[in-house]
């Protein structure tokens, strides 16, 4: 089931296959990351998890508009403590598991990425990506903050990704991304939601709870692919590709930006779990005999 | 208006074409979708967006041919306050139908219904008689004038049994008592229950020994309805209550968190 | 047939209704803007015109992505000295004509616009969100370069509107739209497209001649409008909105975030020409009595 | 493979089933597409991705039941060049198909032929004899040998009359000099006419005496091929040749910039 060309690796971590759960879908329990594992994902991230439990904002939390999705959750989990819980049920059933945290200070950041080490997760996502943690809204923007971040986590024995906002002030992101990577980040993840909104217009109304929120799903591929096609042309360590992928020749248009993996999460929307499967049965019959791995970056020698 | 982007889920703001007292605390609110209402079974739900409040989800309690859609709807916390003011003409947005609704291909029914769990009921028992099904209805709540719907099952061809906690009307005690007591002829092929969920998990076990297959419709904290913010999955097994539910076979749910606890707005485990 | 609810006033500017053809879109010549004037826009805006001729990229130029198109056409455009004949042919026909230029320097931009205001044209769009002007290729991140352009530019008679980019990093976005104000500019445009590309998988390369290119269309309207609604909180001259303009609800959706008025460019893939006189209808029905200025900026009410 | 977003304007990436020299710095390169290729009518055009080079618009000479689609493409410059060192299993792709096509709603026709505008009109002559209607075919060329779909036309049941400017074959001169000595039986209902802009003038204004209804396909710079950039648009209408067009009446480009001027890749006039 899992074909051989479909291997890959981020680093020394192997995936049976470049799919994997994206942050804040379906990631809240053990029980459901160990589903979406168990339905075919080459690894599953949890929701974002903070020291203190969140209740995130009220609804509507998700609206849908062409070929996307916008939502407001509001990084809604229930604080570190529980979800180690989690994960350790995740961890139990065989998952290749990534917390990803958030916190509102850098020493936060440490303070839970030590915890997510010491319970046995495969690797810690770091959301500096969140509109939503109050003193570092913006983190993902500041170079030198980034930095601070992640020499603060890397005490860590398991890799460290970090998840990018999707900056089309593209000086900025290539800044960040290479501060990043001399802080020692194992991974850059591009892209998180790109900020938006819909009004309706009877009510005259933002939709959300939140009045904004972070656009997702078909709609802002070909923003993704080319923010990780930038950042692969200045980075040497793994990029994971995240914004619209339902298809397996959505992630192959990953790859071939520059991708090592990608993350799902709207895709389930329309495929449901099936999508980790589908997508991964279409792109191995697409290459055929040829590999995944070989494929990162080569839409960059044409 | 052309609109390019009619999505399902997205709201159709919708003025309100009634309101009805039902009993204390509980309202029926009308709206108009012709779309929504040709596509909904019973047992599904809507999220109901309660403008500059939250969106929540609300079982679809009656349909007309013409479009019109019944909610049924206790007045318990903030949504649902805000709701219980609103009047003829005031904006509620929906979007659904969403989940699976009742596998109504049996043709003997026993329906349960406790509180506002006859709201999803009720309505699939209309379906069930109107296709000429057999249904033993019971009817639970803690008073008389709580009995929702009372009238209206009167009036349908079914046999109606109630019970109160009270005793003001039909047997005093709770649906399982009423089961117990009075239902002597065990002979249906499905049993259909919504209510709080203890009186699902007893109702569940007392009617399990009966060797019937048993649906239940489960109530869990919901976000986004479609399946991806994981807000509603049980333990162990994953599964989301707003997409691959809210029915289930006794089956799916027994060795689970049903009867036993679920989870709070962060994720965290609240008793039942 | 146009109708009295949609007029409306940019500053001083009267538009018989708040639709406005885009830049770049259809505007390379006179008989074409007159086309479209003549097709029911409240005013057509040329494509971005520059001192010298330009040829703009090879093809493919646009290729087409979920509920969204991409293009770098690159700027083409036959250089001021023509476009100005091309501006006289589209007023004399009686439209409302606004010339949209860009500029490799500040006096460059200078010199366009005192062209533009010259030759008669109603209004003048600075095109500060271009990627391909190299000297300047960021001015519309650019808070200073920004105020230095439009000051450049102020000895016009007629109205400086401001085109920005659509910039998701937002703390820089408000600071540049708040220079722009305090510099003297009559409006602010946004978006423009987003930075995207698409690559094709059975040959492995960008699809696009330039590799990247802009998106437009539906796709983007969510973020369009989130950024028209954050701009208005912070600025108090009109605002123009553009991004998926397709329908009279997608232009209601603009107004009530904050715009005056919309671009509409994209829509004409779908919709051809008529796009504007649908849009039109469609939202003079929906509003019935009410008019299209009373709406500006209600969504911030509720 | 599932492709949720297969969009008429993106270029779908095909191997070249063949290529076929016609004539001196001519070929037919054939891919197969059913979905573009059922429907293409004749007049219609692609975009064809020349990949590493350009994007470039190019008429549909003929398609197969089968799916494959025909392009008939002379060597002119970059990327036409480049598409002539192209061999079976290259790569190339194509959007499609655009623009208005050929009326072919009448019965008599008279069509007139130069050099690569043959392309599409050898497709639509074949269209129209399958529908067993009458055609008169006028061939033009500098010499014999580029004479292009000659022996196809020859096989063809139509009139085939035949110029070069060298008499190598034929009338020796333009294709106005056949029209003016080799059609005396004037009895067309419709004159359809693709070729070099001077020669498509000249037939049009000879063939306007006769009264009959003229369709002429026009040659415009074209980048985006939907009607979006502006680019192909014509004096003092507007009207595009890649949206509007290719196809126009006489009658609405008579008194425009046609046999005149066009425009350059950045939008200045050229004469023609
Ligand atoms: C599939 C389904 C169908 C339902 N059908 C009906 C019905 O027909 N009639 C009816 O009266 N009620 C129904 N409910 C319950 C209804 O959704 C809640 O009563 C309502 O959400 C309470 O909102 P509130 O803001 O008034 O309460 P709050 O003040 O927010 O909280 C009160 C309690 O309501 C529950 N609740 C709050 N928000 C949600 C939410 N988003 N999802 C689930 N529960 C929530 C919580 O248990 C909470 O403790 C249904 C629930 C589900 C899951
Ligand atoms: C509707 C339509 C149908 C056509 N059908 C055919 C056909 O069946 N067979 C055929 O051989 N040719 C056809 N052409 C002409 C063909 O598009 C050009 O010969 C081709 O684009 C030249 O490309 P190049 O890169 O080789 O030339 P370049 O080196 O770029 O330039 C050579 C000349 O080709 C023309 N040209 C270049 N690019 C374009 C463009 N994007 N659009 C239009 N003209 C261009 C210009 O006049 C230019 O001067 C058609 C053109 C149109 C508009
Ligand atoms: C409902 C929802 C919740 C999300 N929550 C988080 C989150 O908690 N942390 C995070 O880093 N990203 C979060 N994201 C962003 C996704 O992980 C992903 O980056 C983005 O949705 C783009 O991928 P997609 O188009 O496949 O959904 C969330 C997205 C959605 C739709
Ligand atoms: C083909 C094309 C060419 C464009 N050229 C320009 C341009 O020259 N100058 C400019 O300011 N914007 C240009 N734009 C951006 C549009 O003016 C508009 O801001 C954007 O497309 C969003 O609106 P839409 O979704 O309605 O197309 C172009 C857009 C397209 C699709
Ligand atoms: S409510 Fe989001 S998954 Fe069920
Ligand atoms: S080629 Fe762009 S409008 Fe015709």
């Amino acid at each position: 089931m899992q074909k051989e060309n479909l291997h890959v690796h981020l680093g020394d971590l192997h995936l049976r296959n470049p799919t994997l759960l994206a942050a804040g879908i379906m990631g809240l329990t053990g029980a459901s990351l160990k589903r979406v594992w168990d339905s075919g994902a080459g690894g599953v991230i949890t929701k974002s998890v903070s020291k203190e439990a969140r209740e995130g904002y009220s609804g509507p939390r998700v609206v849908e508009t062409p070929c996307g999705l916008i939502n407001s959750m509001g990084l809604p989990n229930p604080g570190i403590e529980s979800m180690l819980e989690e994960i350790k049920i995740a961890k139990d059933s065989g998952g290749l598991v990534i917390g990803s945290i958030f916190g509102n200070e850098v020493k936060e950041f440490a303070e839970l990425a030590g915890k997510i080490d010491k319970v046995g997760a495969d690797a810690i996502e770091l959301n500096l990506s969140c509109p939503h943690a109050e003193n570092l809204s913006t983190i993902g923007q500041n170079p030198k903050l980034t930095k601070k971040v992640i020499e603060a986590c890397k005490d860590s024995e398991i890799p460290i990704w970090v998840k990018l906002p999707g900056n089309t002030h593209i000086p900025n992101l290539i800044e960040v991304a290479k501060s990043a990577e001399k802080a020692g980040a194992d991974a850059i993840v591009l892209t998180n939601t790109l900020p938006a909104m819909s009004i309706d217009v009877t009510s005259e109304r933002p939709i959300l709870g939140n009045i904004t929120g972070g656009l997702s799903g078909p709609a802002i591929k070909p923003i993704g692919l080319r923010l990780v096609y930038e950042v692969y042309e200045k980075v040497d360590i793994p990029i994971i590709g995240a914004g619209g992928v339902e298809s397996g020749k959505d992630m192959i248009e990953y790859i071939l930006a520059g991708a090592s993996a990608v993350e799902i999460g709207t895709g389930i929307m329309k495929r449901d779990l099936d999508v980790f499967k589908k997508v991964c049965e279409e792109a191995s019959t697409f290459l055929d005999e040829r590999k995944v791995k070989d494929l990162v970056g080569s839409a960059h020698k044409n | 208006m052309e609109d390019s982007y009619r999505k399902k889920n997205r709201p159709t703001v919708l003025p309100l074409l009634g309101v009805v007292e039902e009993a204390p605390e509980i309202k029926s609110f009308f709206v108009n979708h012709q779309e929504i209402a040709s596509a909904t079974a019973p047992g599904q739900f809507l999220m109901l967006w309660v403008i500059g409040v939250d969106e929540i989800p609300m079982s679809v309690s009656g349909v007309g041919k013409d479009g019109t859609l019944r909610l049924t709807v206790e007045k318990v916390g903030d949504a649902t306050s805000k709701l219980h003011e609103l009047e003829e003409g005031d904006l509620v947005g929906v979007r659904g139908p969403y989940g699976n609704g009742f596998d109504i291909s049996g043709n003997k029914f026993l329906i349960v219904c406790g509180g506002c769990g006859t709201a999803p009921l009720s309505f699939a028992t209309e379906r069930l008689v109107e296709q000429g099904k057999k249904a033993t209805v019971v009817l639970a709540a803690e008073t008389s004038e709580k009995l929702l719907f009372r009238s209206q099952l009167e009036k349908m061809d079914v046999d109606l049994f109630m019970s109160t906690e009270d005793g003001s009307t039909g047997v005093e005690g709770l649906a399982t008592d009423v089961l117990e007591k009075e239902i002597n002829d065990w002979d249906f092929d499905s049993c259909l229950v919504c209510g709080p969920e203890r009186m699902m998990a007893a109702t569940a076990e007392l009617v399990e020994e009966k060797g019937i297959s048993i649906q239940l419709s489960l109530n869990r904290y919901m976000k986004c309805g479609i399946g991806i913010c994981g807000q509603c999955s049980m333990d162990p097994s994953g599964l989301r209550v707003c997409r691959d539910g809210p029915v289930f076979n006794y089956e799916e749910i027994k060795d689970s968190e049903f009867g036993d606890y679920k989870r709070n707005s962060e994720g965290k485990k609240v008793e039942i």
